[in-house]
């Protein structure tokens, strides 16, 4: 019992973090249609965020709180300089602003290297967050580690935030209709070029804070990026494009499913698993869980 | 074109819905072989969507027979093999090739893998009198993508004949024209019409008094009124919904149906 | 397509076949005799060319970097004292940047454009194994300085890591010798790993030891909560660790977090060295226990120096480990040899291997050369709270190499 | 070399043709296409033999190999619009197959192949590797298992019409899937390891120099074939339909064309030829292993198409040949300047000249554009 209970926990874990690497993925690619492949990078820095921050600062509690805005300004600003420079160039090209940006990442790899060396690095858990609550004790004991918790605390932060700006703000509103209807948009007098910035830095902002919770669980290093990536979008396919919900029941769904199998059979045999999950499921559902339904043709 | 009966388009109880929305509801519409029908009405009202349904674009209930043959439920190429061709709002060409490449292409859907395999060592004789029917022949061998918005859209018309669909379904093909391009196409629509079924989504009230055989007028996804144009336009409820309860001007604006 | 052009596509393509047919006729058939002759060695110059073959860029060039800087101190101590046979080593480094293919292209580029007397280098079994048929086809020689699975002995390599029964075999008697009665297996899923473990199943078995659990990470994944729980819920003795790198951080603290100590559940690591301690962070890893065979702390005149030397070399901060030290001794195994037959000649060179000693940091090594692995002994160390290892155990005298685990009854049905 | 011209399929754009291949302009490019291939030829057959020493020649082998993974790139993506980032899946197919049977082969009838011996923990060969004994097998399945495998994964995405950013992220993940697959299985396949250590090719010594040069041979000879052979579809009905594909499936949907077919179809020759590149590759390099078909080789082999010229046959194959050889000399000698250098021109590239290196040719000397070329 204590095992399903503890696997479950693991596997909505597992889902936070899909959730957060994904979130900033559901504004660029879900709304935007944009295929940021340094999306995973913008995670990176933010990772390397808390990693000078903690340099700098002594107090691990302190810093990453400090690394929490921090990394969001720095991925978001890495952001909007790759909208500006290349990516608004090329709106009406998605594939070839996929291979771009994967240009870009293999470019800030290399720069993190020169800067911070090849070799990983870690940043400290502070003391709050590395213990653990026993929820049941006895000869298996079920524990929750206070980092997996902040981690999908953070998660659920970040996802209400983002429907509180895209519901009630302006600028929200801004977004939807620039999202729905450009030329209309444009029309009616917003600036879609400054909305896609922003919009752009909202989502590589998330990525910087799914860097901050990623150094909880495991190392900082250049090619961080690259091991999510392609999860994270999987995330955004399986959901749906352009539906917030959509990516949240995905990475729990697959976060589960990843634990669970995990738990079942091997750490591969599972990859495999869910990896054919998805096409199995997109065979059943090719737009993902929510579709956006449009009469415009191709 | 062989001297083969034409067929006629029933449609009956044709009902679509997104997501809750009814687009259509309820349609009941017969075209009668080599008629060239309008169908007008306001913005919303369904035409486009009708349009969808018969080609297997949207998926509907109800019937759509063409030729003896239920057209609804089977996969959008299966629709087309059967002869029914459609253009769209935006006139959609293979920018990339040449014109007699598109033409080409739309004349080759019954080809054999083997055939397609090879190279065209020559123009086919149906791709060689499109290109005359549509007057694209000077411009054979420019690319699509280089064609003005007009040209474009006789180019799609050319592509149906070298199909050899026996029903056309045209969704605005004169909208941005010019005047000449206007009277151009419609003259080619008759001639069209002729050997085959045409049906034109329009919103052009001049044009589709100009050339149209017969009218329907569809209001919030239901038949409001059929007929001769002149029937059509008399009809009290067709000026209601679409000038209130204004007397008709002499001239229609180009563009009536973007009014409320 | 025009009939012409047809016809001279056809007559391209018979052309290109004949040719290749010609060709073909002319080489040598599977199993007969074939030019399996002796790396040439350029022997002409004042100075004789030695390969150097690392990762110095890609996901490998952190640890093998090191042995790079190692290798090179190695040879400049050499050359400071005369050179073998009177003549300079010249390093040629070679960058096989974590890809296998690369590794087998440069290693046939050192062995037939530079005509090197021998090479040093490779860290992954994969490399290796990818380099192997370059040097048996070249009649070259490899110089392998990491400790690894076993089961292997080619005529054209010298393996100055430990092999099996020189590190696993050791760590598992050990644990015997402590009272472990079940064992949870954990490990990168690669070839060290996965073979290592066929290796504990065959000793457990023979011991009365339970392995209770068994579970691969794919290399680099930072994912262990599922897999600690697993650990968890099994309640074994201890767990037998063969985790590579960053990997190791993840697990520990993971292990960490569900409530498992050194003191419920040790961890025995066959990966980690001084440098991982630091990276994972001492607090987590306090207690746990390591097998290697040299320690930065292992006692002796001889490591003195070589840490007083390799950190005056690249600095006071960068410490040492177990397969720098076997890389560094390598290098003056080979000049042994070298010295020994008075040749730089492959078969010469190997002819003359055997018996030849060192005094490394890590105590006495000879090669032996049946085998052409050499003893080592083992140790097991613990790590403390500061981060260093000390030794808790060692095996009385260098263990004799046996890679094919041939004197071990129970490893029977291994190879 | 200059396929460009009559890869338009029709004239030089006089206007006054009406057919292919019997105007004068076409008669002429028909020429210095032959031209063109015969120079490769002497290029490949006489010229590099004869001035590359035996080990400059093995890796030339290797970027040949890339070439004609990059080859199947510009058909299934040039001239399909079909991202393929996971090329890599169908390269390690055929690897594996062509490196099972050369095992098997060495081992010797009725034999277990040495890594098996080592890592297996069965006496008994899996079954699935029983039918690689045969040679006859062995070949046909190098390009047919990648080919099925292909016919599968096609049919069921571009039914469903998983497309776009859609497909590629897909075809990656599949990629990456296999290359997990074959780690989790040592025993069978090597693991990390891959298959090394090949003694002989189809009956010849490996480790002759001769033989060597032969199989360099056989893989430039394949390459030039490969060329042809899309060349031809290039040219073909179906490449312009393919085209059309590309630039407007639904169009072609209502036309009465079934568009997944006529993708499916560049895409399973592309994964045939990647397939094909995977087994020549074993032979000449000595290795087969999951490092070749994860993430980052699969877009690797898009690099070298994508600053060639993804849509230009010629400009593929010399894409991927030099992006393949620059990588092994420059990057040892500047490896962070490199990655700069590589990334950076990929990226201008496909940003700013997306019909690769190639169309450079045509903007310098005003040539009318490809009108197959390039656009997404």
């Amino acid at each position: 019992m204590t095992v399903i209970l503890s696997q479950s926990f693991t596997g909505i874990s597992i889902g936070a973090v899909l959730l957060l690497i994904a979130l900033g993925l559901s504004l660029t690619f879900g709304q935007m249609g944009v295929i940021n492949m340094a999306h995973g990078e913008f995670i990176m820095a933010g990772a390397y965020t808390v990693y000078v921050v903690q340099k700098s600062i002594d107090s691990a509690g302190t810093s990453l709180l400090i690394s929490l805005p921090l990394a969001f300004l720095v991925a978001g600003a890495m952001g909007v300089l790759l909208e500006w420079l290349l990516i608004r160039r090329l709106y009406a090209r998605p594939l070839d602003t996929l291979l771009v940006t994967w240009g870009v990442s293999l470019m800030l790899q290399q720069l993190a290297r020169d800067i911070f060396g090849a070799p990983n690095v870690n940043a400290q858990a502070p003391s709050w967050l590395s213990g653990r609550i026993t929820l049941v004790d006895g000869e298996h004991s079920l524990t929750l580690a206070h980092s997996r918790l902040f981690i999908l605390g953070l998660a659920i932060a970040a996802v209400v935030a983002l429907t509180l700006t895209l519901r009630r703000t302006s600028l929200g509103r801004r977004i939807r209709a620039v999202v729905q209807h450009r030329d209309l948009a444009e029309a009616s007098g917003i600036a879609t070029g400054r909305v896609d910035r922003i919009t752009f830095f909202i989502g590589s902002g998330l990525a910087g804070l799914a860097g901050v919770a990623l150094t909880l669980v495991g190392p900082i290093g250049p090619t961080m990026g690259t091991n999510i990536i392609i999860d994270a979008f999987l995330v955004i396919v399986v959901g749906g494009i352009g539906q917030l919900r959509g990516a949240v029941i995905a990475a729990f769904a697959l976060g589960v499913l990843q634990a669970v199998m995990e738990y079942s059979t091997t750490v591969s045999v599972a990859r495999v698993t869910v990896l054919v999950a998805i096409v199995a499921f997109l065979q059943w559902r090719p737009q993902g869980i929510y579709t956006l339904r449009t009469r415009s043709l191709a | 074109m062989t001297e083969e009966a034409l067929h006629g388009l029933t449609i009956s109880e044709l009902r679509v819905s997104f997501d809750g929305f009814t687009a259509v509801d309820g349609v009941d519409l017969r075209v009668g072989p080599g008629d060239l029908r309008f169908l007008i009405g306001p913005n919303g009202a369904g035409k486009t969507t009708l349009v969808d349904a018969v080609t297997g674009l949207a998926r509907a209930t109800g019937s759509v027979r063409f030729g003896g043959r239920e057209l609804l439920g089977r996969p959008v190429h299966r629709i087309a093999r059967l002869g029914i061709g459609r253009t769209f709002q935006t006139a959609t060409v293979f920018e990339n090739l040449t014109v007699v490449q598109n033409l080409d292409i739309a004349a080759g859907a019954g080809r054999r893998p083997l055939t397609l395999l090879r190279q065209r060592r020559s123009v086919p004789p149906e791709v060689d009198e499109a290109l005359t029917t549509v007057g694209l022949a000077p411009h054979a061998h420019r690319l699509a993508g280089t064609l003005s918005h007009g040209q474009k859209q006789w180019l799609e018309i050319g592509m149906l004949l070298v199909q050899n669909v026996e029903l056309l379904l045209l969704d605005e093909p004169v909208a941005g024209m010019s005047h000449e391009e206007r009277d151009a196409t419609g003259a080619l629509l008759r001639t069209v019409a002729s050997e085959r079924t045409v049906v034109v989504i329009e919103h052009d009230m001049e044009f589709m008094r100009a050339f149209a055989s017969s009218v329907t007028v569809l209001h919030a996804g239901r038949v409001l009124s059929e007929g001769s144009p002149a029937e059509v336009r008399a009809d009290p409820r067709v000026q209601e919904v679409y000038l209130g309860h204004a007397p008709e001007r002499p001239t229609a604006a180009a563009h009536v149906g973007e009014e409320p | 397509m025009l009939p012409i052009a047809r016809v001279r596509r056809l007559a391209a393509i018979a052309v290109a076949s004949a040719t290749a047919l010609a060709l073909t006729a002319c080489g040598a058939k599977t199993g007969e005799e074939s030019a399996n002759a002796a790396a040439t060695v350029d022997t002409s110059g004042d100075t004789i060319k030695v390969g150097l073959l690392n990762s110095l860029s890609g996901t490998m060039a952190i640890s093998e970097v090191t042995v790079r800087d190692a290798l090179m101190l190695a040879i400049e101590e050499i050359n400071a004292d005369g050179g073998v046979l009177g003549k300079q080593i010249e390093p040629i480094s070679e960058d096989g940047a974590s890809d296998w293919p690369t590794f087998a292209e440069k290693s046939e580029k050192l062995i037939q454009q530079d005509q090197v007397a021998a090479v040093f280098g490779c860290w992954t079994s994969a490399s290796r194994k990818a380099v192997l048929p370059v040097f048996e086809q070249n009649g070259s020689l490899l110089f392998y300085p990491v400790q690894y699975e076993g089961l292997e002995q080619s005529p054209n390599i010298f393996y100055t890591g430990a092999t099996t029964n020189q590190q696993i075999v050791p760590a598992l008697d050990y644990l015997v010798e402590e009272g472990v009665e079940s064992l949870y297996l954990v490990g990168s899923d690669y070839v060290f790993p996965r073979t290592a473990n066929r290796i504990i199943r065959a000793y457990a078995e023979e011991h009365g030891i339970e392995i209770v659990g068994e579970d691969y990470a794919p290399l680099g994944s930072t994912e262990f909560s599922t897999i600690a729980n697993k650990v968890e819920q099994a309640g074994a003795d201890a767990v037998f660790n063969t985790l590579n790198g960053d990997s190791n951080v993840s697990f520990f603290s993971e292990y960490a977090a569900t409530g498992l100590t050194a003191e419920t559940m040790p961890v025995l690591s066959v990966s980690i060295a001084e440098e991982e301690v630091k990276s994972i962070g001492a607090e987590n890893l306090e207690g746990q226990l390591t097998s290697w065979n040299y320690y930065q702390t292992t006692e002796g005149e001889a490591n003195e120096e070589f840490v007083a030397a390799f950190q005056e070399r690249y600095g006071a901060d960068r410490p040492t480990s177990d397969p720098m030290e076997a890389a560094y001794t390598s290098v003056y195994l080979w000049a042994a040899m070298v010295e020994e037959a008075g040749s730089f000649e492959v078969e010469d060179v190997r002819a003359a291997a055997d018996g030849i000693t060192f005094e490394a940091p890590e105590g006495t090594v000879t090669v032996d050369g049946e085998t052409q692995h050499i003893h080592k002994t083992a140790r097991i160390g613990r790590i403390g709270a500061d981060g260093l290892i000390t030794e808790v155990w060692s095996s009385e005298e260098p263990i004799r190499p046996d890679p094919y685990l041939r004197d071990y009854d129970w490893a029977e049905g291994l190879s | 070399m200059t396929d460009h011209q009559t890869e338009t399929g029709t004239g030089n754009g006089t206007g006054d043709e009406t057919t292919t291949g019997n105007g004068s302009g076409a008669r002429g490019a028909r020429w210095r296409l032959a031209g063109g291939y015969a120079a490769a030829a002497v290029l490949l057959f006489a010229v590099a033999p004869a001035v590359l020493s035996d080990f400059r020649l093995e890796q030339l082998a290797r970027y040949l190999c890339f070439a004609m993974v990059a080859v199947g790139i510009s058909l299934a993506w040039g001239r399909g619009g079909m991202l393929t980032l996971g090329q890599g899946l169908f390269f390690g197919l055929g690897g594996y197959a062509m490196a099972m049977h050369l095992k098997l082969a060495d081992a010797g009838p009725g034999q277990l192949p040495d890594f098996m011996l080592l890592y297996g923990s069965t006496d008994q060969l899996p079954w699935w590797w029983e039918p690689f004994r045969s040679p006859v097998v062995a070949i046909a399945a190098v390009f047919l298992v990648p080919m099925a495998v292909a016919a599968v994964i096609g049919f069921l995405v571009f039914r469903r019409r998983v497309r776009g950013a859609y497909f590629a992220i897909l075809s990656q993940a599949l990629a990456a899937a296999f290359a997990i697959l074959l780690i989790g299985q040592q025993a069978t396949t090597g693991g990390t390891n891959g298959l090394t250590n090949f003694q002989g090719f189809f009956g010849f010594a490996l480790n002759d120099p001769i033989n060597r040069r032969t199989v360099y041979f056989v893989i430039a000879g394949t390459l030039l074939a490969l060329m042809l052979l899309t060349r031809q579809l290039f040219l073909s009905r179906y490449g312009e339909l393919l085209v059309a594909v590309r630039d407007s499936e639904e169009r072609v949907r209502f036309l009465g064309y079934d568009p997944a077919l006529v993708k499916l179809v560049a895409y399973v020759v592309s994964a045939g030829m990647a397939g094909l590149a995977g087994a020549l590759f074993v032979p000449a390099v000595g290795i087969i292993s999951p490092a070749l078909i994860g993430i980052v080789p699969s877009i690797q082999f898009l690099i070298g198409a994508a600053i060639g010229g993804r849509a230009s046959l010629v400009g593929a194959a010399l894409g991927a040949i030099a992006v393949a050889w620059a990588q092994t000399t420059l990057s040892e000698e500047f490896p962070a300047a490199w990655t700069y250098f590589q990334a950076g021109l990929f990226i201008v590239v496909v940003a700013f000249l997306p019909g690769g290196l190639i169309s450079l040719r045509q903007l310098l000397t005003r040539r009318r554009p490809t009108p197959l070329g390039a656009s997404t």
